[in-house]
């Protein structure tokens, strides 16, 4: 069914449509309102869940440990401070192997206060464990919501569902929402092998020595960057149901690409436009949306962009002391594998329209135009005052 | 035929708690009421380093050890799934020390309460921060010894009163009890099991590491403290009604004071306020007990 | 290097006492490191501590594989660890062992140095009989089979009244005693 | 026990969750003293003249099992249904609840004890083959019958009058009817296996391997004394008993006591084993050994169970179970097979609050290996 739908009311219609059995959250700009639209679903009995209003994010994501642990389909919403507050019960999640999936609304963390997209928050959560995904338009928030829990109970990893704040967040788009039962055929009940459980008694997360803690952690990450290719399965199986693929890394017109414009979120769309725009000036441009950052989806990346020999990496964030955090991850992934020339561009932190004529230009300053920003270390930081 | 004491025993030996802990006897007898449909839930303290070194468990009922700052919404966490399995009756119980409680994990615990969420908090108090080296809690006494409150910068504020913050709440039932008197203690968890809602038991559980006490002294000085109306046995119910437990006749705080190493430097100024402090709030609290007898 | 490992249980001291050994080489002008094998150490549970004692700084870190002397605060322990692991045959052992005993499999394969610190430490009021405190009793025994390097005595006993909490003159008195009445028994 | 080995992470659950318990964890080894159940001797058992097990019997009225507490009884004493009116209960001035509000009644639970029904089946001896007289059928003549009857030998009361029971049947009316008496005699003989000739006459002492006199401690010069010595006429070397200053009816317990040290030097005159020996106990219990405060006050009742309920049971163990509810490590339980304590000692930390809270001083902390 077609629908006009905001991103935020899209990602509490996607938990109804999951049939997420228990709801903690707390509410913070621009999030908001998919925690209002859950707790009205279950007002008026649209949702079967258990809605517990918790008095801060840290304690929103303890519940949904509680809950996943004893083995319900736990959601939850937040955004940057509330993010940066759960930091500690990220790790826990992940560590604790909980099938958690909460939509971060992706928002500048202060001093000074500001309510609009940035990157800074999630990323900086990169080495929590986390799946984290990033949305380029509505319909993904709502796609992405069901294959990230099939992903997430399937190798026993939360998911970070990531929507640029307002870009997205506040967004209305023509989306096609599935009926009930064409969900329910995608993605089964949760039923875990294990959970904490009075039946069967043990005890979840006591002291463990070095040897075995060592153990655990390599077969998480065992497990983990088993993920890109889970989550590639999965999203077939998306598509072969619906029509619609959601992969790790989304790519356009890169078969014979020598620079790529990499983005993450909604830039997405403007880097498919200036590639277009750039073909148009004989310039054999293609774009590529990175959809997952964490696990990296190392393989994919590097097949994707085999052939180019500039990355044009847009990063609405920083590692302050080092550089860009998309386009530190790409040299990470193209060390010794690739002779392509890494351009990082730093744009929007704090909300800043990224356009289609903005990523043509950094992408034509790469390729010896004219300067867009001021060089600062590895960076370009695109309209900033000296 | 005899017939065990303690008919569940859902402690298993073989942990890794101190001689003498009184948080494990406390363990014993909370759980000896609850019984085995019980889900535990417990933040950072001594309790999780000792109920089991990974892969085992020293507890028979099933344990979530979670983060310092979360039991009470952890706990929320676990009752809500529970309920919407239709497991209404499993007992939650959040479990956590004094510092886990009373500082820490209060802001969540405060949230639990408030919403009147269906679990039993027990915060077993033993006056300090002992699992990491017996440092300054806020439920540590005046004048008494630990290795944040040196008798060279000793702590002079009081005890905080969980127990009035928590009836502030309104919830059906508050209580305290002491790890030597088991049958007491007993009774009161029995009569939270009875209730829904919030119910916060404050459970005095000497610790002869941090209190400097010899272990097989444990219940004694637990009986001394309620004795000397230190820490006084009292319930709450609804937040309005309280009652004093009946107790045998005062004692001198000095008795109290006098059989551990952690008051060893109170001068005697220093006991002489420790002994007001302690008779003002006793005589508040029968004040509070009286009014509502009189109603 | 003079490498010294020392088995005891939480609570006994077993860390003062590698501080205070540490102290003593100091005040003789040695390079000294002394740490705690970190755990979940409870009152009652084994624990370790190492010495390292050498005439220039020591750059290794971490576990003594190969001590060249033990230092066993407590009979219970040899139930506990295996307080022999990487010592070199013959070597010295330094156990609190009651009073005429001997345990005859650690003789036969080492130097003992027996003493019954629980008993010393309960005359000089050093705890009390449920958990009396030995650390330092036994530091006295180690004197007496220990030669290189040189630690005179009085340097350790001074080293003990600085580095005890309480009961400075106690703990060295204990410590004195323990060093005349020390059983030392070569290996046979 | 075991600990569970781990070859392959892959053996874990995805979850941190455990997969097994703690117990295999030696915590034993933490232990620097050992708890050991050590029975002090009870106050009352002390003042008893015939060293009686008085906790252990008042255990089984507060039990409600008056069989066992007679059975108990019986292993020391012939006859607590006389005792249990007769005697002048010195046990009762050494109670040590009268610290606490007031001592027990301890003869009227003796007494109740003895009116259980039926005889408890003690252990009797084999059979030695030897054939015992016992002449005269007072108390120190029936006990000394009924442990030599006990002990396996075939044993003849020999009584010159009418009835069984020496000066006993001259106890006052109202402190103990004939037909308590008459039941006594009766379930003792029964009990040990002896036979009780009443109006015996002299000559009948043939094939006797040993001949034992009940002297008349009570009136040596009486016409029924003379009769008793009669009877043991013929013998060459009869076996007297007999004690300084004589016996009143109060003083039964005496005279119970000294016939059972005649049943003891009778058998080492047969070249045979003691029946009886007191066990070997501790130092008398005081008041320092008990804990007060663990004791509600309660007013002494009339009802037998109820009165023995109140019994602080000094220095010996009663199964209160104190000690299991304090251990902090759950490793000190009730045996509910056996009705003992049984400590874990592979698990004990010997942090040493069962013997502290043990009311009764009946657990101590030992230097043990």
């Amino acid at each position: 069914m077609k629908k006009v739908i905001m991103g935020t009311e899209t990602a509490a219609l996607a938990a109804v449509l999951a049939r997420v059995q228990v709801v903690a959250a707390y509410p913070i700009t621009p999030q908001t309102v998919t925690v209002e639209e859950l707790s009205d679903y279950i007002g008026k009995g649209e949702l079967d869940a258990e809605y517990i209003t918790v008095e801060s994010e840290h304690s929103a994501m303890a519940a949904c440990v509680g809950a996943s642990a004893t083995g319900s389909r736990a959601f939850t919403a937040t955004s940057s401070q509330g993010l940066a507050l759960m930091h500690e019960m990220l790790h826990h999640a992940a560590g604790g192997r909980l099938p958690i999936v909460m939509l971060n609304a992706n928002r500048a963390l202060s001093p000074p206060w500001n309510l609009y997209c940035d990157h800074t928050d999630s990323l900086s959560q990169r080495d929590t464990g986390w799946i984290q995904y990033y949305c380029c338009d509505v319909q993904d928030v709502m796609d992405s919501t069901f294959i990230a829990y099939r992903v997430a109970e399937k190798v026993m990893l939360p998911v970070m569902i990531n929507l640029d704040g307002f870009y997205l967040t506040h967004t209305s788009e023509v989306i096609d929402v599935p009926s009930q039962n064409e969900v329910d055929r995608y993605l089964p009940p949760y039923d875990p092998a294990n959970k904490v459980d009075v039946d069967n008694p043990s005890t979840y997360g006591c002291v463990c020595g070095a040897d075995l803690f060592s153990s655990l952690k390599y077969r998480r990450q065992m497990e983990t960057l088993a993920v890109e290719q889970a989550w590639q399965e999965a999203s077939d199986e998306f598509a072969a149901q619906f029509g619609r693929s959601h992969a790790p890394v989304q790519g356009h017109r890169l078969d014979d690409a020598e620079v790529v414009i990499v983005t993450i979120g909604t830039a997405g769309g403007a880097a498919q436009l200036a590639a277009d725009a750039l073909r148009q000036e004989g310039v054999a441009a293609g774009s590529l949306n990175l959809a997952m950052v964490r696990p990296f989806p190392y393989q994919s990346f590097r097949q994707a962009v085999s052939g180019a020999k500039h990355l044009v990496v847009l990063d609405r964030d920083v590692s302050f002391g080092a550089e860009g955090i998309v386009a530190q991850e790409i040299k990470s992934c193209l060390y010794g594998q690739s002779q392509a020339q890494v351009h990082g561009f730093i744009a929007g932190v704090g909300g800043m329209d990224i356009t289609e004529e903005l990523l043509a230009d950094m992408t034509r300053e790469a390729l010896g135009g004219q300067k867009q920003g001021l060089q600062l270390g590895d960076s370009i930081w695109i309209k900033v005052l000296p | 035929m005899n017939s065990k004491i303690l008919k569940q025993e859902l402690l298993a030996p073989g942990h890794m708690g101190c001689p003498g802990c009184g948080a494990s006897l406390v363990m014993r007898y909370v759980l000896e009421v609850l019984g085995p449909k019980t889900m535990v839930v417990m933040p950072a303290g001594c309790w999780p380093t000792f109920v089991g070194l990974y892969p085992s468990t020293c507890l028979r009922v099933p344990v979530m050890s979670v983060p310092f700052a979360t039991t009470a919404m952890a706990a929320a966490g676990v009752r809500a799934s529970l309920n919407r399995q239709g497991k209404g009756e499993t007992n939650v119980l959040a479990w956590a020390g004094d510092g886990g409680t009373f500082d820490i994990g209060l802001q969540a615990l405060s949230g639990a309460a408030e919403k009147n969420t269906d679990i039993i908090y027990v915060c077993y108090d033993n006056e300090a921060y002992m699992n990491t080296g017996i440092q300054r809690s806020s439920a540590t006494p005046p004048g008494c010894w630990t290795t944040t409150t040196p008798a060279s910068a000793p702590k002079v504020e009081p005890k905080k009163n969980i127990v009035e913050i928590m009836a502030a709440h309104r919830i059906p039932y508050v209580a305290t009890a002491s790890v030597g008197y088991p049958r007491d203690l007993m009774d009161k968890v029995e009569k939270a099991k009875g209730l829904k809602g919030t119910r916060f038991l404050h459970i005095l559980a000497s610790c002869p590491t941090g209190w400097r006490h010899d272990t097989e002294l444990t219940m004694e000085v637990a009986r001394k403290a309620v004795q000397c109306r230190a820490f006084p046995l009292y319930e709450v119910w609804d937040g309005v009604r309280w009652s004093l437990t009946p107790m045998a006749a005062k004692t001198p705080v000095t008795d109290y004071l006098n059989m551990q190493g952690r008051f060893k430097a109170m001068s005697a100024p220093q006991r002489e306020v420790f002994q007001n402090w302690v008779d003002e709030d006793w005589e508040r609290l029968r004040g509070k007990c009286g009014d509502t007898q009189a109603a | 290097m003079l490498g010294i490992r020392m088995h005891g249980r939480g609570g006994q001291g077993a860390v003062v006492a590698s501080k205070i050994l540490a102290k003593a080489y100091f005040k003789e002008g040695l390079f000294v490191q002394a740490f705690p094998a970190f755990g979940m150490e409870r009152r009652g549970a084994a624990v370790a501590a190492y010495v390292r004692v050498d005439s220039s700084p020591a750059l290794a870190r971490g576990e003594i594989v190969n001590p060249d002397v033990c230092v066993v605060l407590d009979p219970k322990l040899l139930e506990m660890v295996d307080v022999t692991a990487g010592l070199a045959p013959g070597a010295p052992i330094v156990l609190n062992y009651a009073e005429g005993q001997v345990p005859q499999d650690l003789a036969d394969r080492f130097t003992l140095a027996l003493i019954d610190a629980n008993q010393i430490a309960v005359n000089h009021r050093l705890g009390s009989r449920l958990a009396p405190i030995i650390n330092t009793v036994v530091l006295g025994a180690y004197l007496k089979v220990v030669q290189e390097p040189p630690l005179q005595p009085e340097t350790l006993f001074q080293a003990i009244e600085e580095g005890v909490p309480a009961k400075k003159q106690e703990n060295a008195a204990a410590a004195r005693e323990a060093y005349e009445r020390v059983r030392v028994l070569e290996k046979s | 026990m075991a600990k569970k080995q781990i070859d392959s992470v892959m053996q874990l659950p995805v979850m941190p969750l455990t997969i097994e318990d703690m117990t295999w964890n030696k915590t034993g080894t933490w232990r620097l003293l050992t708890p050991v159940q050590q029975d002090k001797l009870a106050p009352c058992r002390a003042a008893c003249p015939l060293g009686q097990p008085v906790p252990q019997m008042i255990h089984q009225l507060a039990q409600g099992d008056p069989a066992a507490g007679l059975a108990l009884l019986m292993a020391y004493n012939p006859m607590p249904g006389v005792t249990g009116r007769l005697c002048y209960h010195p046990c009762q001035a050494k109670c040590l609840r009268k610290e606490l509000d007031q001592g027990i009644a301890i003869q009227s639970l003796e007494k109740s004890a003895s009116l259980a029904q039926g005889a408890p089946a003690l252990e009797r001896r084999a059979d030695t083959g030897k054939k015992v007289a016992v002449c005269g059928s007072g108390p120190a003549g029936l006990a000394a019958a009924y442990f030599l009857g006990l002990a396996g030998n075939s044993v003849t009361v020999l009584e010159p009058g009418k009835t069984a029971g020496g000066f006993l049947t001259q106890a006052k009316a109202g402190q103990l009817a004939p037909e308590v008496l008459a039941q006594e005699t009766r379930r003792l003989s029964q009990v040990a296996g002896i036979t009780i000739e009443t109006q015996a006459a002299p000559g009948s002492l043939e094939g006797m391997d040993l001949v034992l006199v009940d002297a008349g401690a009570y009136a040596p010069d009486s016409a029924e004394a003379k009769a008793v010595k009669a009877l043991a006429q013929g013998d060459a070397e009869p076996l007297v008993m007999e004690s300084e200053g004589g016996f009143k009816a109060s003083q039964v317990a005496h005279a119970l006591a000294l016939g059972r040290e005649a049943a003891n030097q009778a058998q080492a005159a047969l070249g045979l084993p003691a029946v009886f020996a007191q066990p070997e106990l501790g130092p008398v219990a005081t008041v320092e050994d008990l804990t007060l405060g663990f004791f509600a006050p309660a007013p002494v009742s009339e009802q037998a169970q109820e009165e023995a309920a109140r019994c602080l049971s000094c220095g010996t163990c009663n199964l209160c179970q104190q000690c299991a509810l304090s251990c902090p490590d759950a490793c000190c339980n009730l045996n509910e097979a056996g009705g003992t304590i049984e400590i874990d000692l592979y698990h004990c930390k010997g942090c040493g609050i069962c013997s502290y809270e043990c009311p009764r001083g009946a657990l101590v902390m030992e230097n043990q290996p």
